[in-house]
């Protein structure tokens, strides 16, 4: 089903509580949702904001690539994951991904893969804004 | 000699200081591009870890690029 | 913090979202959730509601030493584990886990630990009502 | 021979038909309990899988029992 899968860039905030609600489903008893928050300090650093950039026809292809290889891989029954573009402020919600399956190894396992590849193959770049008025391209790969 | 249009994009963009330039170059590849460009705008560093997509598909480094190619460079994604 | 970790028996519906605003925290860059769903099917009979029976002073009790445990494996920052006891009608929320930590994999894990855990040592039975009228306790250890 | 509260849970509460009674019988620990009743309740079964409690803490089997203590039968959670 083309619809149980849906990938998004969004540049507005992420309405978490219809997330899970459009995957509400009575075939599935497990349901796994994860998030990334805007976090006050990396690395030492006092974070203010942070500033994300996306290339969104491509992010939103491979993001769609990612939660169809989780659903091969896993049986999951249905995925969503929305990734922030634009500024966000500390204790904004930056991704969220939400899975079903019938039972939780499926649904954990699925929701993992997608975070993890989400954030290494995604053309998405973060910025950070420090308190100390300096910002930074984050870049934990290199 | 391929005439190509060249994206950059995040920290790429910061660094050479455009968005978007077409390029004329003798380039093969992505990679040789990239190598070529790096001479224009020396503040890119090496391309370990950046991604190439090339007419909006990700693509390898050493596929032969064509004339009026669009070719978009992505610096390392933040990967936490 | 005492008030970082909380485990509950409900016997009234569980308010997803207020269990996930409760964890909001500046300091936490991942948020991991889980919730079990009443499914409409368990080993090929068709499920019409599920009854939990909990022993609520020992279930509370325990629940709280499993959060413990979860914090102190995986360094997690604060959890939250409600588990309903009644009756639940199908697509219900039956327990719901909500564990928030610097970075995503004390998340995950914490999460994981605290679901499974929950399952096989808490004093909570469940019942299984069919579409045919019969019912059974299930028990998924023998 | 000792005078305990004995209470049943869920599936257990069904095989014995009573939530509480009270016991006299020769039984030092839980599990000598538990067998002792299962005469008085053959539906019981074996308690494989089964945790007992007594006086509202999680309790050994083989812990001795004492007058006046409550006694909490657990039937196998369903682990799902």
């Amino acid at each position: 089903m083309a619809e149980s899968l849906l990938f998004r860039i969004s540049e507005s905030p992420i309405d978490v509580d219809s997330v899970r609600s459009s995957l509400a489903d009575d075939r599935c008893g497990a349901y796994a949702q994860f998030e990334g928050w805007v976090r006050n300090v990396n690395e030492g650093r006092a974070v203010e904001r942070l500033e994300y950039e996306a290339y969104t026809p491509l992010a939103e292809r491979e993001g769609l690539k990612i939660l169809e290889e989780a659903q091969a891989r896993f049986g999951i029954t249905r995925a969503l994951c929305i990734h922030r573009s634009g500024l966000l402020e500390l204790g904004d919600c930056a991704v969220i991904v939400g899975v079903t399956s019938g039972h939780r190894d499926a649904a954990f396992q699925g929701c993992r893969y997608i975070i993890d590849q989400a954030k290494v193959r995604l053309p998405i770049w973060k910025k950070e804004h420090y308190a100390d008025g300096a910002s930074e391209w984050i870049n934990l790969r290199t | 000699m391929i005439e190509v249009e060249v994206r950059w994009f995040a920290a790429y963009r910061e660094a050479t200081g455009v968005e978007a330039e077409p390029v004329q170059a003798d380039a093969a590849t992505p990679a040789d591009l990239f190598d070529i460009l790096r001479e224009r705008h020396p503040a890119l560093g090496s391309r370990d870890a950046a991604l190439v997509a090339v007419n909006d598909e990700m693509a390898d480094w050493e596929i032969v690029l064509r004339n009026g190619d669009t070719v978009l460079f992505f610096p390392p994604v933040a990967g936490g």
